[in-house]
């Protein structure tokens, strides 16, 4: 680590010598959704928890842990924070991290590095972990165009921007592929923090007849939840349905109408960050850190796709889910990562 | 003796002053008491001490010969204590029903009944012959009902003791004289008045007794049968003071204000200045008489800037004027002591310093290339609080912190200190003590004396009498009359005002 | 004790309160109190990277602190620092991107051009305000939400080829110094903390020294008494809003060309306009006040990241102590009546 | 879309967005008539809505289909208790309205998401299971054209909203404690001398607006986000302020303006579907709501006389 840090002022924490050789810990920087944003913070945490609990480290400075930004301002200050607890991998989840972890891994070249949703090139202490979102999302949209009885499919997203293009242009050429007729509107709610919004697109959508939306929004998508929910507590017969992202939303969609369980979400698009982030740790551990490359996960890696919440799902959508995922991999289907206007 | 209220030995405290100190002050049964002294004398914190709004420090208070400590008005209402304060407290949106029984509502199932209030309204204004419209806003209301409206306040809650302070110094000489029937109405219904005023030809009038103090100590209590003018004045500022005012005769020049055809529209759009004509010359103080509400306000706004003329010319020293900027006009030698001193005169939340430079600041020496000389500003408002014996802690005090009286001198001393070629003057003595009012019209003579022109607007008679070298009368927008002050009187003047007769302008423009 | 002391003990007690209730507030829920400060002023204070940091920080929050003051002063609020603050830093990022300058001329113009943007948004309130008498809390609150959504839509659409983030600003316009980077062991500490001072000094000159501010002032007070005394009242107020909006604008550009150097599409509100509010009110809407406000928000903002991975204690503990700062601030009148009683006891 | 569901769908998800706000903006029209300057309406919305789903979460096993209201009045009274401390500084204690405001909405979200983490021991909490949903209203949705468009897929709090506006106007304008409320805020000096007892009508005020404040926050928690997080309440107590000042302190103007709010908003998203407004970029749908507030009140609402004393302490005897 760099010399700053030597003079440690972390007395409190005991043992101040050179850990590396006896542990490897990691830390994550969380955007400014927080480290329990029931989505891509989130499933890196659980990633990184579990390379701990397996590999006998505790919580903490010594082992893993993880800062949370309040701010966008505050990415540099608790990447130096990382640097300066000697962490020995440091990862920035979120393409928010990019300029800031880029800037830093310039001015600490002695620490590794990773960002996830991005890519850094040229440095050989940073490790860009990429998603084929669109992958993932093509299946998804396969789901959809097979499942809807109205020919109608919603998208929300939250923010336009490179990531979540990824996720609507995929899913839309997954609809289009095995239902060229449905009809797909793509609508973004400017904020991934507007569940209001997000329910009132929703509910213009369902009304229009929509019958599934597949939200990449954050909290905007708790409100396409909510709608969807209403609906179903309004008239449990109706077919309304959500399709969630990045973790298994299946427990965002159970809603309870006269004693009996519902649940409208359909199935959710996941993205394995935890098993990137883990995957990425283990490697760095046995001193394989692959500095300055670009890792793709996507199919292949098991990281992106339908979530293990399938029940739903009729068997031919899934064997035609297994077919494109076929197509998918051996290069036959190449997908999209932006939509194309009508 | 048979004493309803008796206030002994009071002390009261501000930050850095006393303004009560030992005050003693006896009411009758069914006497009206007045109350005498100079501007901040502490007239008000006395009746305020007994209403309850402040508690005193030191002395007691007794109510029908019982001891009591009034700690809130909720105390001095039960004990029949009612006051009607020298700033009125009457809530300008609401209605004058609404005003008089707040705090006191009549209601059923929780809901005011309006009808019923106003019919109570109308009732106790009938008995004592307090005229007022229950359904109006205050704001739309005359000083004179919101006066009325503020006695009613009182008598609704059914007070024997009433406290007026300075009930006439906003006032027209008509509604002083119903203001006197009143309390003569409401001493004989067996009630017993304390009145403040600084004008001792009312206490002459009206009053029975009168209790002095100075500078905050009681002086003592005296028959007003045995007094006289001079000897209460004495009483109240320690010295002799001479009543009428001392001028040589004026030697009118050139016009300096020349004003043909005036159209002026009032807020709400009504021509309230209709073809006005009026000149006045310097070296000469014109007063200019007339019932609040007949243009004098739009007259002076126009004048000042403050309001478009419509129609009509405006012409200062030759030059034309009207719809010029405020500060053009300003610059172009017009001063202004405006009727609001609150609203208009000073910025209360400024230092007096700050305020004695309100249109001078960005003049040398207060300031050079946009930036402000405190010490220059501070030392020239020194100066002037001496000058005009501006009472107040010192320069840096906030003019909030000042009586009513001091704020107007400070106002007085900005203006008359920049020697404009014309000064108006708009009521300038309203709620000042004989000391101060002499003092004031002194100044403005002196502006007479040094070839300044000078335009008073007053609804007193007598300081339009006193102090002008001619009066021109206003009645509905227009100029009705120009008399000579040494050829007539109230009586003549009062009929002009009320436009019972109309004189031709032409014939006394060359008096 | 004098009134001079006593003005200047009531920040520091209402610190020292808000602190303490936010030991209490940590020992209740089971965390050391000990531990959580330390690592706050570690986080804070601890090293010379912390210590950059703190200023850094500090920076926007000097702007933002003077905007609101500067309204406050002369009557009006301004709850729309944010937005002029979001539009200021684009236009920097775009001055900065666009133009191919000696950075004599081209610093210096960003940072114009980004005062003047800030300027133009709040002339509109302040328009509106002059003219039609709208109250300018709603239209500033307005005008946010419209600069958040134009910002992000240019950031994306002009600024970048339909990217989050627009490039890095050129060299020539950036605020970066690499000296004060390593001194304070690459924090992202910048030199717009001296354009801060400086226009701390500014405020304080305009405001107090200056006849314009003379004017400002009178016509937030009483308007009717300065249009009696010559002033536009309309003038005044639009200027107002105009010099408030171009602290702001500045406050933009240090972030624009300082702490980031690039522009991105914002989530939501960056914050600092709102924590702007507290920085003014806690420093009495004075210069040098919203100076050491904005040194202990800034320390208190950045020391807070360091307090979960230090101490375990959650960093809103830190949100909490700052409110209860600004409360007993704000109630001066209970703090006086305190140091009454102390005295009375002492004595 | 047919117009008559276009319009459905902009009525409900108008209502349904402006229910919240016109509960906080009457809860704004209490204080501020009282004197008293509430910017922390956001702060205590903040509070109803984390009381709402706390409550929500604990009780829906046990409570039922009831939940979602008891929790409202849970959130109403924890909304009045936290705007005491606002009560306190700013009359109490004299403190700059402003300034306590603000402090109440940095202490709210701090307080909230500092108990959120102790409590669940992370930074959001699950979701609820028993929320408000959207209902047809008896009888009233059977009503051709107007009962599709008005009373369908509609919700309950955003009637009850309408309604107590008209309650509110009516207690402000129509009793004795109205009447003494809004003295106070005009003139406490007068109040003080009718003895109307000023500190304890502005208390009373500032409860309320802590009460409405909260019931507000519990609407919008628990019709719209159905969980709580840093990012549940995000400037919607800044646009119930707004609404209020819109309705220039009137509880049925801010009623109105709240529902103008929530219209303008959900046409901007409606906006897309209806073929007049495709073509207009997305950017321009987004800041319509507020570009239109902006021309409301340039155009014809203008001028806002706000109560004359408010934001002023009252100090007895102060000239
Ligand atoms: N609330 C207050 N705080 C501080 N000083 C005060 C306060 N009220 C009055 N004073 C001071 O006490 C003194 C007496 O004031 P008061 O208003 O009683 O005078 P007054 O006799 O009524 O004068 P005026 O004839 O001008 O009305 C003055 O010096 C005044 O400045
Ligand atoms: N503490 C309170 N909380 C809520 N509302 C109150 C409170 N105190 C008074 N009110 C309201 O003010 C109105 C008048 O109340 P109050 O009890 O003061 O009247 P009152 O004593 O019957 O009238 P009066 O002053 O004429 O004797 C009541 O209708 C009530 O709604
Ligand atoms: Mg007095
Ligand atoms: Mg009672």
């Amino acid at each position: 680590a760099c010399g700053a840090s030597n003079d440690n002022k972390k007395e409190n924490a005991g043992d101040t010598g050179k850990k590396d050789d006896e542990t490897f810990t990691v830390a994550m920087i969380t955007d400014i959704g927080g480290v329990d944003d029931k989505s891509f913070n989130q499933s890196a945490w659980e990633g990184i928890k579990e390379f701990g609990e397996e590999n006998g480290l505790e919580q903490g400075t010594k082992g893993y842990d993880y800062l949370q930004s309040k701010s966008e301002a505050d990415y540099k200050t608790n990447l130096n924070t990382a640097v300066k607890n000697d962490f020995d991998l440091i990862y920035g989840i979120g393409y928010a991290l990019k300029e800031s972890l880029e800037e830093i891994a310039e001015q600490r070249k002695d620490t590794h590095f990773a960002i996830v949703d991005e890519l850094i090139e040229g440095k050989d202490n940073v490790v860009s972990i990429n998603f084929k979102d669109h992958e993932g999302s093509f299946l998804v949209g396969v789901v959809a165009a097979m499942m809807t009885k109205t020919d109608k499919i919603g998208f929300v997203g939250g923010v336009e921007g490179e990531v979540i293009n990824r996720f609507a242009g995929g899913f839309q050429a997954g609809v289009k592929a095995v239902n060229p007729d449905a009809e797909l509107q793509i609508e973004f709610a400017g904020s991934f923090g507007d569940a209001g919004k997000g329910q009132s697109i929703a509910a213009a959508m369902y009304n229009s007849g929509v019958d599934i939306i597949f939200q990449a929004a954050g909290g905007t998508g708790n409100g396409v939840f909510t709608e969807a929910k209403n609906l179903k507590k309004k008239d449990p017969n109706k077919e309304v349905w959500v399709i969630g992202v990045d973790r298994d939303q299946a427990e965002e969609g159970n809603v309870e109408v006269d004693g009996e369980t519902y649940n409208v979400t359909l199935t959710s698009n996941i993205k394995r960050i935890d098993i990137a982030v883990k995957d990425l740790a283990e490697k760095a551990k046995n001193g394989n850190y692959p500095g300055g490359e670009q890792l793709k996960y996507g199919l292949e890696e098991n990281a992106v796709g339908l979530s293990s919440s399938q029940e739903h799902l009729p068997e031919d959508v899934l064997k035609a889910v297994e077919e494109w995922k076929e197509k998918i991999l051996n290069g036959e289907v190449e997908v999209p990562e932006v939509p194309t206007k009508e | 003796m048979d004493c309803v209220i008796e206030m002994l030995n009071i002390r009261k405290e501000f930050p850095g002053i006393v303004a009560n100190d030992n005050v003693t002050l006896q009411l009758k049964r069914g006497e009206i008491h007045a109350l005498l002294g100079e501007n901040g004398a502490g007239k008000s914190t006395l009746m305020n001490v007994l209403f309850g709004l402040y508690q005193p420090e030191r002395g007691e208070i007794l109510v029908n010969g019982k001891s009591v400590k009034i700690t809130s008005p909720n105390i001095a209402n039960d004990l029949g204590i009612g006051m009607v304060h020298q700033h009125f407290m009457l809530v300008d949106k609401f209605t004058v029903t609404e005003n008089i029984i707040l705090g006191k509502e009549p209601k059923k199932f929780g809901i005011i009944e309006k009808r019923k209030a106003a019919e109570d309204v109308r009732k106790i204004s009938e008995k004592y012959g307090l005229k007022v419209d229950p359904y109006a806003k205050i704001q739309d209301i005359s000083v004179g009902m919101q006066q009325r409206v503020e006695i009613l306040k009182i008598l609704y809650r059914g007070a024997n003791i009433l406290i007026f302070d300075e009930p006439t110094a906003a006032l027209t000489p008509q509604e002083i004289k119903e203001l006197g029937q009143i309390m003569e109405v409401l001493r004989k219904e067996g009630k017993s008045i304390i009145l403040i005023t600084h004008k001792l030809k009312e206490i002459m009038e009206m009053c029975d007794r009168v209790t002095v103090i100075r500078k905050g100590k009681g002086i003592g209590t005296v028959n007003v049968a045995e007094t006289n003018p001079d000897e209460l004045a004495k009483l109240m500022v320690g010295r002799d003071v001479i009543f009428t005012t001392k001028k040589g005769k004026a030697n009118p020049l050139h016009n300096v204000l020349e004003i043909e055809n005036l159209v002026v529209k009032d807020v709400r759009g009504i021509q309230a200045v209709r073809g006005l004509n009026l000149t006045v010359r310097a070296g000469e103080i014109v007063g200019i008489a007339g019932i609040d509400g007949n243009g004098q306000t739009e007259l002076i706004e126009a004048i000042t800037g403050l309001s478009k003329a419509v129609e009509g010319k405006i012409k200062l020293n030759g030059k034309e004027i009207q719809n010029k900027k405020p500060r053009k006009i300003t610059e172009a030698g017009i001063g202004h002591i405006p009727q609001d001193r609150h609203k208009h005169g000073l910025v209360l939340d400024f230092p007096i310093g700050e305020n004695i430079v309100l249109q001078t600041y960005y003049q040398q020496p207060y300031s050079k290339r946009g930036i402000l000389n405190d010490q220059a500003i501070y030392k020239h408002a020194n100066k002037l609080i001496k000058e005009f014996d501006v009472r107040t802690a010192s320069e840096y005090a906030l003019a909030r912190s000042l009586s009513g009286g001091n704020q107007q001198k400070a106002i007085i001393a900005r203006e008359v200190d920049r020697n404009p070629d014309l000064l108006i003057a708009a009521q300038p003595t309203r709620g000042l003590d004989v000391g101060a009012i002499e003092f004031i019209h002194n100044r403005l003579i002196e502006q007479r004396d040094n070839g300044k022109a000078v335009l008073l607007i007053s609804f007193e008679l007598d300081e339009i009498l006193d102090v002008s070298d001619r009066i021109a009368v206003i009645y509905e927008g227009e100029i009705v009359a120009i008399v000579d002050p040494k050829s007539t009187n109230d009586q003549e003047l009062g009929l002009l005002m009320a436009g019972s007769k109309r004189k031709e302008t032409g014939e006394a423009s060359n008096v | 004790m004098s009134n001079r002391l006593i003005n200047v003990m009531i920040p520091i007690i209402a610190i020292i309160l808000g602190l303490l209730c936010g030991a209490i507030m940590m020992l209740v829920s089971g965390y050391n109190p000990v531990s959580g400060y330390s690592a706050l002023w570690n986080g804070a204070m601890g090293d010379a990277f912390y210590f950059g940091e703190t200023i850094r920080q500090m920076t926007p929050y000097i702007f933002a602190g003077l905007a609101v003051a500067f309204a406050f002063r002369t009557g009006l609020f301004n709850i729309g620092v944010e937005g002029q603050l979001l539009v200021g830093w684009v236009a920097a990022v775009w001055v900065g991107l666009s133009f191919d300058l000696p950075k004599v001329i081209h610093l210096p113009f960003a940072i114009i051009v980004a005062a003047i943007v800030g300027a133009a948004w709040g002339f509109l309130p302040g328009l509106l305000k002059a003219r039609l008498r709208v109250h300018e809390v709603i239209v500033t609150i307005m005008m946010n939400y419209i600069a958040l959504h134009t910002t992000n839509y240019l950031v994306r659409n002009v600024l970048s080829d339909q990217k989050d983030t627009t490039p890095r600003v050129s060299e020539s316009a950036t605020l970066k110094s690499p000296l004060l980077e390593q001194l304070t062991d690459y924090s992202s500490l910048h030199y717009g903390i001296f354009l801060a001072l400086v226009a701390a000094v500014m405020m304080w000159f305009i405001i107090e020294k200056s006849t314009l501010g003379y004017e400002l002032r009178s016509v937030g007070f009483n308007q009717h008494a300065s249009q009696y005394a010559g002033m536009s009242v309309s003038k005044n107020i639009i200027l107002s809003m105009v010099i408030s909006g171009a602290f702001a604008g500045i406050g933009g550009a240090m972030e624009a060309l300082g702490t980031f150097g690039y522009a991105f599409q914002h989530a939501t509100f960056s914050g600092i306009g709102f924590d702007g509010i507290a920085v003014a009110l806690l420093g009495a809407n004075t210069a040098i006040g919203v100076i050491l406000a904005a040194f202990l928000f800034g320390g208190l903002k950045v020391g807070a990241l360091n307090m979960p991975l230090e101490s375990g204690v959650p960093n809103e503990l830190v949100d909490i102590v700052i409110a209860l700062i600004i409360f007993f601030i704000a109630s001066s009148y209970m703090v006086k009546w305190l140091i009454g009683r102390f005295k009375k006891g002492v004595k | 879309m047919d117009l008559t569901t276009t319009l459905a769908i902009i009525v409900s998800s108008s209502l349904i967005m402006a229910a919240p706000l016109i509960f906080t903006a009457l809860g704004g029209v209490f204080s501020e008539r009282s004197g008293i300057v509430n910017i922390g309406l956001e702060g205590l919305m903040v509070i109803g809505a984390f009381t709402a789903i706390i409550f929500n979460l604990t009780f829906a096993s046990s409570l039922g289909n009831a939940t979602p209201w008891i929790a409202l009045l849970i959130a109403m009274v924890i909304g009045g208790l936290f705007a005491l401390i606002h009560a306190l500084a700013s009359i109490t204690f004299q403190a700059n309205q402003v300034v306590s405001g603000v402090a109440i909405n940095f202490l709210a979200l701090g307080l909230s998401l500092f108990l959120v983490k102790k409590l669940y021991g992370k930074g959001q909490t699950d979701m609820i299971q028993q929320n408000f949903g959207k209902v047809d209203i008896p009888v009233l949705h059977k009503i051709p054209v107007v009962g599709d468009i008005f009373f369908s897929n509609t919700s309950y709090p955003a009637f009850i909203a309408i309604f107590t506006a008209f309650v509110v106007w009516f207690i402000i304008f129509k009793t004795p404690f109205g009447l003494r409320l809004r003295s106070v805020g005009e003139h406490p000096m007068a109040a003080d001398t009718m003895g109307i007892n000023v500190t304890k009508m502005r208390y009373i005020g500032v409860i309320l607006s802590g009460v409405f404040g909260g019931l507000g926050g519990a609407v919008y928690a628990q019709a719209i986000t159905l969980d709580f997080s840093h990012s549940t309440i995000t400037g919607q107590g800044f646009m119930a302020l707004a609404a209020m000042i819109f309705g220039k302190w009137h509880p049925l103007g801010a009623m109105g303006a709240a529902l103008f709010f929530g219209f303008a908003q959900s046409l901007s998203i409606v906006g897309s579907s209806i073929p007049l407004l495709k073509s207009v970029p997305p950017v321009i749908l987004l800041i319509a709501p507020y570009a239109l507030t902006i021309l409301a009140l340039a155009g014809f609402i203008g001028r806002a006389d706000s109560p004359k004393e408010l934001g002023n302490p009252y100090i007895k005897g102060k000239r």
